[in-house]
């Protein structure tokens, strides 16, 4: 999962994913998606078995979780769907409490002749688009760039000329494709990277891609990531959003604008700053206190964010403690600590608080919190709040 | 010496008129910067701060002012329009705070910017200072810095700080700090910053600051193993970040084998770097070098 | 006029331009084309008066010429338009053989507020589109950059990022527009921008480019010319052809594939290589001996190709003498003398050559020629040549 | 000595086995180029010339033969991808011969080569030949050059061969003969040759030919006056073209009044450049400042 301090946050479905493959003119299998066990039913008569029945949750794994599976007949159909739609499915990366599955996306199987693996990301070394291309496909790309990095060709692309044909005889050669492929691997790139570009993707990854038994290149699997950054140029993305597949309190925190990420210790981290949040993180672990959350409340913080951010942290039940770390540099420490304050007010928390506060209106920030009567132990220093903290948990 | 900026930059703030700009325009000033000059459309003819002009483009701003370094305030979706014009009209430097600009149009800019030869800090950053100098140049708070010969680079606005904090706590100065970003693309990298502290003839101990995510820290292990002659201090962020979350900064995210913070802190310590094992130690770990 | 040693030269009417402009969201005037007095009549009375008349010709000049007419009433339109049609407009671009008018534009008249200058060509020093800005309207562009060079603004287009919000704030501000048109000037310059680019063009102006009392920005006038290089990628461009606008024997070496610009002159030059060319013409000047043509057969030219030149040359009437001046890089001597063996056979022509050729296959060339029993003379050096044709003139 | 090319070239030939590459791959491994390898995407495997290896791709023949320098004769419309790769797999120089590539690839090309370092000469362009280093990269005729101390460089292929010859003739031998090419848009003009001339310390003398269209000439003409210390002579074609008519070469076309042979030459004549009156003279007027 991925999260952003700007809050807006959008990750799409498989199916999605491949709605929007199919419209730059990627093949993708022919199917449909349902919503119950019925209309699995009739879209799997209506295509025609052997069929594949996929649900479509906001994470990966679900193979093995047993997300996927193949039905022979409609009846089959039904029944999966009946096992899979309202149910919570727990992968490897869903954690515990899994994902709810509203919809299936039912496919016709391909006839594959081969499984290849096509990405495309941004490089920081060529500063651009760069094409991930491997002769080993339906893989987790990771697993093979650390055994065998020789499968793995980098292609990177240059944002006035485009991908170019020559791109395009070195991928064929490097997939040991035939060159009468040299075209459709043409059309299929230029296809990714005007997607890619057009709509300020962050990942667009075809895994595996494969090449049927009609010598066309399908995308079998289809994973699309939006650069959050670049979403208020997209408006229409928004119709894609599906907050039945989001975690209650990181939802939460992505409508506040923070940038917030739930872990299993005791400790609330409140911090400003990604660097220094995970900076503050390590500081507990080394004491042995877990922490609760990643949370940066970014720079120009107001009163009501912070307030947000807090009541977030608050009410996860599992907090007991509440560790506030910040440099002011753009945000203020008067307007964090009022931010603070508002947000115990509010709730009536009686949590303890150890407050390291530095930089800009440190001073006033100081006295506010002082003020307040809230329980707040007060360190000068990163190793004073080590010091605090360490003395509570040993 | 500094590297970077010194007396004789002359400051440009891109989005001056607006609340953090005109707010850290005047701590640069206030701090010592020669701030020349501001720029936001259909502002021109106001004076910012008792005496920084507001121009309406940043080419008339350097027509005017002679400007040749700019510090960049627009907001996310309006900075690679302000990187570009700043380019065109000639600054050299280029520095922008904005965080949160789409990843490609950095990527436009920094093609562009390759182009024509000029440099790029950033985007989301906090800047540069060179307490020697009087020179700020971004939104770090200027009091904690004392002027030395620590070359600060880190990735981490905030981390930067509490590092400075720390050596100045000691007595330590610093020659120059410079934040270069969070993002994974950013106009000037580790590399770049580690080669102007090895010539800059002031710097003479370097604090590098790093986190999870990407290989910028291998590359500079690479590069400081093979060319940099002196001492390097580096702290690495994320050590208790889970795999693939993503961690606030956009380039701070866990994939596969090469961005874990255990891997960076090997490569480092094999180059020769005293790794900083706790973030309440930046201080004491290069006070102890030094002694 | 331009040509292309490629022969694949495609020039566009005003109204065709304006109709390209229209699909990519730049304002027109209100109108249409007509083919005959009737036609003219009718659509004035729909577009009602007051409207402008246009004979559209491949040639500017034609304000000046009595090609552009303003029309009150259907009647008035029916008039111009019996004196237009089938008329040879002669204007100062046309030579004095003026161009055919087939077709008028109509158009409804526009209230104007001001006139501007807009173009886009390719700049060498930015590697790139530039646009072209000025505040001065109507005027050849050239004459203001003569007198008033301050009156220009050139914008370079980076082609991967586009054209820039800040560009459009400073041609606002250079062409002391209000503000307000920020908006408008930044769409219409990403249009000009993208169809420039995505048809391959030289030019693109418009000129006037207006202000209307609607605070409308609208192109007056169209003019967009194509590189020809970049013909074969935008062959529905092909529909623009009109035979009817190109002189005879250009459009002849057009269809023949070499650069070909009938001169005033009657000595008919075949050289290879632009340089050459007109190097060879401003020799044949020095010594009195007027050119009757630039003539370049390019690099890779077939016997056929070789043949269909010098056969151009031969059906201009004022040709009195063949000068032949060949340098054979990638061209050889051989292919070039049969070329002209051909032609000269297959038409029959006794005019005498004057013949310098050097470098590849140099030998076989001046064999063939030599055994042509063609009225050959040979020069070995570019001074002998210039001796002979002196000789010739004198 | 000599400028772009020596006996340290390893020419790769892009479009080899085509008619025209062939022949002049084979002319310049007469001439005593080191043509390493060939390129012709499905010809790999075939030998050209009984001894240069033809290979798939640019990459390969790189990393087969060492290849530094690319000589490029596919069709124009392949051009730019030639190019592209050919700068991708790390060729330093690349000449392409091709005339006809549309402006727009051009510049696409001149803008990836910019960032990556490479030279492009070209397109529509002869090449380059250094006679003592019996080095010809292009499609010039090899026979005509005598090794000497003139640097001849020029926007047309046939006049510049025209040149070489007079001078030949007259017993002049050239440093190295530099054909830019006649587009309007091209990787290395005339101030880019004139520089490296300058310092080469085998160049006595320098020849330019220029031509109708563009500010080429002026740009040369500003920087001889400023910078070049050796003498130059030079010939401008198109005195006799009318206004507005494109002779040929898509950059010579003479638009208002900056195109025109007579201010080409007057610029010139200014920067104290000699001006060769007719296209006969080029030897006798080199002749004539050599004694």
């Amino acid at each position: 999962m991925r999260f952003s301090a700007r809050g807006n946050v959008i990750k799409i479905h498989e199916y999605q994913a491949k709605e929007l493959m199919s419209r730059y003119g990627i093949q993708i299998p022919e199917g449909d998606t349902a919503s119950d066990p019925e209309q699995t039913a009739l879209l799997i008569s209506h295509l025609g078995p052997p069929t594949i029945v996929k649900a479509q949750i906001h994470a990966g794994g679900r193979g093995i979780g047993g997300g996927i599976k193949f039905a022979n007949s409609p009846e089959e159909g039904r029944g999966i769907a009946e096992g899979l739609i309202g149910s919570h499915l727990i992968t490897n990366q869903t954690g515990a409490q899994g994902a709810i599955v509203h919809k299936l996306l039912v496919e016709k199987t391909v006839a594959i002749k081969r499984e290849m693996y096509l990405a495309c990301v941004i490089d920081r070394s060529s500063q651009g688009p760069l094409l991930i291309v491997s002769p080993t496909g339906g893989m987790d790309i990771e697993k093979i760039a650390a055994t065998q990095p020789e499968k793995i060709l980098r292609v990177p692309i240059d944002l006035g000329a485009g991908f170019q044909p020559y791109q395009s005889r070195n991928i064929c050669r490097f997939l040991n494709l035939d060159p009468k492929f040299i075209r459709a691997i043409f059309d299929l790139m230029t296809s990714v990277c005007g997607l890619f570009i057009e709509n300020d993707c962050s990942l667009v990854e075809i895994n595996p891609l494969v090449l049927d038994e009609r010598d066309c290149l399908i995308a079998l699997d289809a994973k699309i990531d939006f650069d959050d950054d670049a979403l208020f140029r997209h408006m229409r993305l928004s119709n894609f959003r599906d907050a039945s597949q989001q975690e209650e309190l990181e939802r939460q925190a992505t409508e506040a604008g923070v940038a917030y990420v739930k872990l299993d210790g005791t400790v609330g981290c409140l911090v400003n700053g990604a660097g220094l949040a995970m900076a503050t993180m390590d500081l507990a672990h080394g004491v042995g206190a877990e922490p609760a959350n990643f949370l940066d409340v970014g720079g120009s913080a107001t009163i009501e964010k912070i307030a947000a951010a807090v009541k977030i942290m608050l009410s996860d039940t599992n907090v007991t403690i509440i560790l506030v770390n910040i440099f002011g540099g753009i945000l203020r420490c008067d307007i964090l600590a009022e931010g603070i304050v508002k947000a115990f007010r509010d709730i009536g928390s009686t949590l303890p608080l150890v407050v390291r506060m530095s930089g800009t209106n440190v001073e006033a920030g100081t006295r506010i919190l002082f003020e307040s009567k809230l329980d707040v132990s007060f360190a000068s220093t990163l190793r004073e709040l080590e010091g605090i903290l360490s003395a509570k948990y040993a | 010496m500094s590297i970077f900026v010194n007396n004789k930059t002359r400051l440009l703030v891109q989005g001056i008129t607006g609340r953090e700009g005109g707010f850290h325009a005047e701590q640069c000033l206030t701090y010592g910067t020669n701030v020349v000059a501001g720029v936001t459309p259909g502002k021109g003819g106001h004076i910012v701060a008792g005496k920084i002009p507001v121009f309406e483009s940043v080419h008339q701003a350097v027509n005017e002012t002679g400007a040749n370094v700019s510090l960049i305030f627009v907001p996310a979706p309006f900075a690679q329009d302000a990187m570009l014009e700043a380019v065109d009209a000639g600054i050299e430097l280029i520095i922008c705070i904005a965080e949160g600009v789409p990843i490609l149009d950095s990527a436009k800019t920094l093609n562009f910017i390759s182009k024509q030869g000029a440099r790029l800090l950033g985007p989301n950053c906090p800047g540069i200072i060179s307490p020697a100098e009087r020179c700020k140049v971004g939104i770090m708070p200027g009091y904690i810095h004392l002027p030395g010969t620590v070359g600060v680079v880190s990735r981490s606005g905030t981390l930067s700080y509490e590092a400075v904090s720390q050596l100045t706590a000691l007595d330590i100065g610093q020659s120059t700090c410079v934040g270069i970003g969070g993002d994974p693309l950013i106009g000037t990298d580790f590399v770049d910053v580690l080669k102007l502290f090895n010539q800059d003839p002031e710097t003479e101990l370097i604090v590098l600051i790093g986190e999870i995510g990407g290989n910028m820290e291998q590359d500079a292990a690479r590069y400081i193993k093979e060319y940099v002659t002196k001492p390097v201090a580096a702290f690495i962020a994320g050590a208790t970040a889970p795999t693939g979350k993503r961690m606030g900064h956009a380039g701070a995210i866990i994939t596969g084998s090469d961005g874990t913070a255990a891997e960076k802190k090997s490569a480092l310590e094999t180059a020769g770097v005293v790794i900083i094992p706790s973030p309440g130690e930046i201080g004491i770990t290069v006070k102890n070098m030094i002694d």
